[in-house]
């Protein structure tokens, strides 16, 4: 159905658009092993886009194929949350977004694993054990960061300020995510929202550091395609060169 | 074989000189310069790369990419590695490098101008330096000579992606072949000055071949490789259909190998000098990677000794 | 001739880039007054550009207009030079950058308002109170920086030794430049050097700072069409909406 | 009219009060915070169309576009300074903008999602904007009424062009119409909010209308202004054929006036509170640009003050 899709392109929107933002810290990380770490972890998630978009692209009927997807679709016709659009920032953003996207992400393939498509629970049985890495690669950063210098200390608990402004629309119930759930294929995000706050909190403790008073402003929209500021932005980046080259037909 | 053994016989015995041996100090720093040299290169060149990370034209291409310029810091993390059996370590490395006290390879100053480039960078440039790097695979130094065995073995992977991406180009459409013959006429000549100055005639400038060779650490002149290169790269464009930028290459059956043109060494000195397209805006973005991520290596040894501490505790 | 349009081109590709990185101050500069300058800049600087690329296009014989050669070139097919691309800094440094292009366009545009072809020689007469304006406006920054607090001081002479290896570029005469000043269309680059340098020299002097050594590293190659790393970023954001429309055929 | 004069007798009479004159505190911090809030709206209203810019599809819109937005600034600037005249300077009222202590109308916390809401920004906010405006230039604060004329000239052609993106898109191809349609969806009700909520019924929440209608600041009520603009729109949404997303709107020959649905105003508080999809992000912008340019603005004046020095020297 049309909402199947939908919901199978939102989760792969998510990891297309955050392995995007990963390949930005290639050559720019702290420390060469890292930048292989999060060149891998984006790796992953194109990885875990590319099969996603493909399927969305066989459940929608239209026959669209990963590229046709990712190049030549308009800015609200992306299903992607904020928490991965945002500009890339220092690395304790990235690893504050990174621990809350891969708890998401770990719950969200734990329960996808039983999805009725067999295509989307096949994604998600090979996906399980990369998020898992993730979430382990974002909790050792946290711990060394939070217990690390008064100045590290510091700018992890900002982060983690900063990051709770767009955590709420990862677990948010929209129509696509309902019909896909009522149908067997996808999972209700609300379901797994205290999995993976469990999670979030007890690194965040053994982190030293505190969870955020619940932010003023929610990030939303992005399921409906209103994005961010810096969507257009990474899209015209993303989509140039493909676009330059309307009749090409292969690269 | 036993432990240690005289420099000189290991040498003449073209056996492999280890981090225990004795060696000569003049060995040893040549040594660490050069694959200190090496390693930065790796690093530095995944500048002009990534730059075309973001905007791959195809997510296949795209994963390929990241997954290549992330073998680059792997390549670089072996070199490192290899120079610390010297007794340097790797920040002091690139300190050396950020303080512009230690080369890269001068290939990495000039622009990936459009996306073909990142096909010409794997056909030529990596193509280049396999054919340097194949005879380091038996360089006297037992860690360099390893690093090097598993360093081509990744490189020619990469080359043959490179040659792919070409080769889907030039059977594209007409401006995509475009652009893979500009790619092929930009980094042709930059690629063949990657071997280096003429050993011999009128153009050497000395320079440290006969020292290395003498030492193991250089088995064949500038010359030769570069000769090899052209050897090995003209019957690829062919088969590409892609033309090299150079009237003078022609098939010389009495020699058994191309002749090809004149190099245009001002540009490989200017280069070298630091007037070249991109050295500035490399080291840049590499020095500005670094002292951004300063706090986080620091909390990350400050880390390291909270859980010493404590596990002695 | 092809040189002409060529040479046009060029001309009219400096004027464009530079006003979509003015452009780029527009809400973000350090005073309000300032948001209003330096956008009167850039759009005289788009003003100047739409007339040449239309001028551009009529030479070359292919009938493109203005937009189908803003938006719908490739990188390799701009000429401009590399100082007009690079990414905006801070205000020493746009400011650097505005004397440096202003002096040069000033004598630029003397000059053209002679020039064989009538449109080049009105939109050089038209342009020519504007970038007298521009370089003044210059000018003015230049003195209150220089010669305000030791912080501004420094920051404009920092900025002015980083111009310094973008301005060589400006007046190379390269193969199109000299045939179009052959033609009686176009002036020698090197031709416009010495005055556009008494200027800047006359105004650094005034702003008690130095003029640079000569730098190390010289840009080059905008004008055969190999740009400046940043380029291509540009490009990507200016042309993503035309380019993501190309049946659209009115804005 | 002579100098000065009672407050009350020149309200009464339907005069201007003019910086001279003497006028109650309450009036004064009034128009302060009225004009202030009017101003900051100018220069935050900066950002959304900025936002396209870099990426208007053609040139000749680029240009308009620039040109709006740089009015804006101008429009910014006339009602700082009428602001001054009631002895407050800019850069306190910056200040207060920058620390959240004074507001900006919370519509530019919609982000601009296409770029035909370049053209319903035009269309539909500065529509209602000059619906609200246009009372203002007889206002009885004689400063702000004179800048409130010259702002609305500029907004009445800011709306033409607004109306004539959207004309052209509508006219366009498929996805250009669909991009004018989904713009309108976006931006009908939040231009509605515009006026600000209900002045009577259920929904109304007291507010400072009646004193400011007393003090001759205020003409109509929020639902007056809200209906005439309605009234106005509707039509010219027949004209560029397309929807307005409000099943129950429609003609009421009754009360000559269309009628349309409820107004969501949990939303209306909730963004107003800060729980916007932008209110963060354009605080954060403008307050960067301020302290980035804050050496530009210390060199300034030390210059300034050395120039003065010499001048008297």
């Amino acid at each position: 159905s049309a909402e199947t899709a939908a919901y199978v392109l939102g989760l792969g929107d998510d990891a297309l658009i955050y392995a995007q933002r990963l390949g930005e810290w290639i050559s720019r990380a702290p420390q060469i092993e890292e930048d292989m770490a999060l060149g891998n972890i984006g790796l992953d998630l194109l990885g875990q886009a590319r099969a996603l978009l493909t399927r969305a692209g066989q459940l929608d009927g239209t026959g669209r194929d990963e590229d046709r997807l990712a190049y030549f679709r308009d800015e609200r016709e992306f299903r992607c949350v904020h928490l991965v659009q945002q500009p890339r920032g220092d690395f304790a953003h990235e690893m504050a977004r990174l621990l809350w996207f891969s708890s998401y992400q770990t719950e969200l393939y734990a329960a996808l694993a039983g999805s009725a498509d067999e295509i989307v629970a096949g994604v998600a049985r090979k996906a399980t054990k990369e998020v898992s890495y993730h979430r382990d690669h974002a909790r050792q950063w946290m711990l060394r960061l939070g217990d690390g210098t008064t100045q590290s200390h510091e700018r992890m608990q900002d982060a983690l300020n900063w990051v709770s402004g767009y955590t709420s629309e990862l677990f948010f119930d929209d129509r696509v995510s309902v019909a896909a759930a009522d149908s067997g294929i996808g999972v209700l995000p609300s379901r797994l929202l205290s999995g993976a706050t469990q999670f979030v909190q007890s690194v965040v403790a053994e982190a030293t550091l505190v969870m955020p008073d619940p932010p003023l402003q929610n990030a939303r929209g992005g399921r409906d395609g209103v994005h961010s500021q810096a969507m257009g932005y990474l899209l015209a980046e993303m989509q140039h060169i493909a676009r330059s080259h309307p009749d090409a037909t292969s690269w | 074989r036993g432990p240690g053994g005289s420099f000189d016989a290991l040498l003449a015995a073209d056996q492999r000189i280890e981090p225990r041996d004795d060696m000569p100090d003049a060995y040893r720093q040549t040594l660490i310069r050069q694959i200190a040299q090496h390693a930065h290169s790796e690093i530095i060149g995944m500048q002009p790369e990534g730059n075309w990370i973001s905007r791959a034209p195809s997510l296949r291409r795209k994963a390929i990419l990241m997954a290549k310029v992330q073998d680059e810091a792997g390549h670089g993390l072996y070199l490192y590695s290899a120079a610390e059996t010297l007794g340097v370590d790797r920040s002091e490395l690139l300190d050396k490098l950020h303080a512009g006290k230690q080369r890269y390879s001068s290939i990495f100053n000039y622009p990936t101008a459009t996306w073909a480039d990142a096909g010409a960078i794997g056909w030529l440039v990596d193509g280049a330096a396999i054919m340097n790097q194949v005879p380091l695979c038996r360089c006297s130094y037992g860690p360099y000579a390893r690093a090097m065995i598993r360093v081509c073995k990744e490189e020619s992977f990469h080359q043959r992606q490179g040659f792919e991406i070409l080769w889907t180009l030039a059977r594209g459409t007409d401006r995509q072949r475009a652009m893979a013959q500009d790619a092929a006429n930009r980094w042709w000549w930059p690629a063949l000055m990657m071997f280096g100055p003429p050993d011999t005639g009128e153009a050497a400038t000395g320079g440290h071949t006969e020292q290395s060779m003498a030492w193991g650490i250089k088995r064949f002149s500038n010359d030769e490789l570069r000769q090899r290169f052209v050897d090995m790269t003209v019957p690829q464009a062919d088969k590409l259909g892609l033309t090299l930028p150079d009237p003078d290459l022609r098939w010389n059956a009495e020699r058994g190998h191309y002749d090809f043109g004149a190099i245009d060494w001002d540009e490989f000195w200017q280069v070298l000098k630091g007037d070249g397209p991109c050295n500035s805006q490399r080291i840049a973005h590499r020095v500005k990677a670094h002292e951004d991520g300063a706090w986080v290596r620091e909390a990350a040894n400050a880390y390291a000794a909270k859980q010493a501490a404590r596990a002695t505790a």
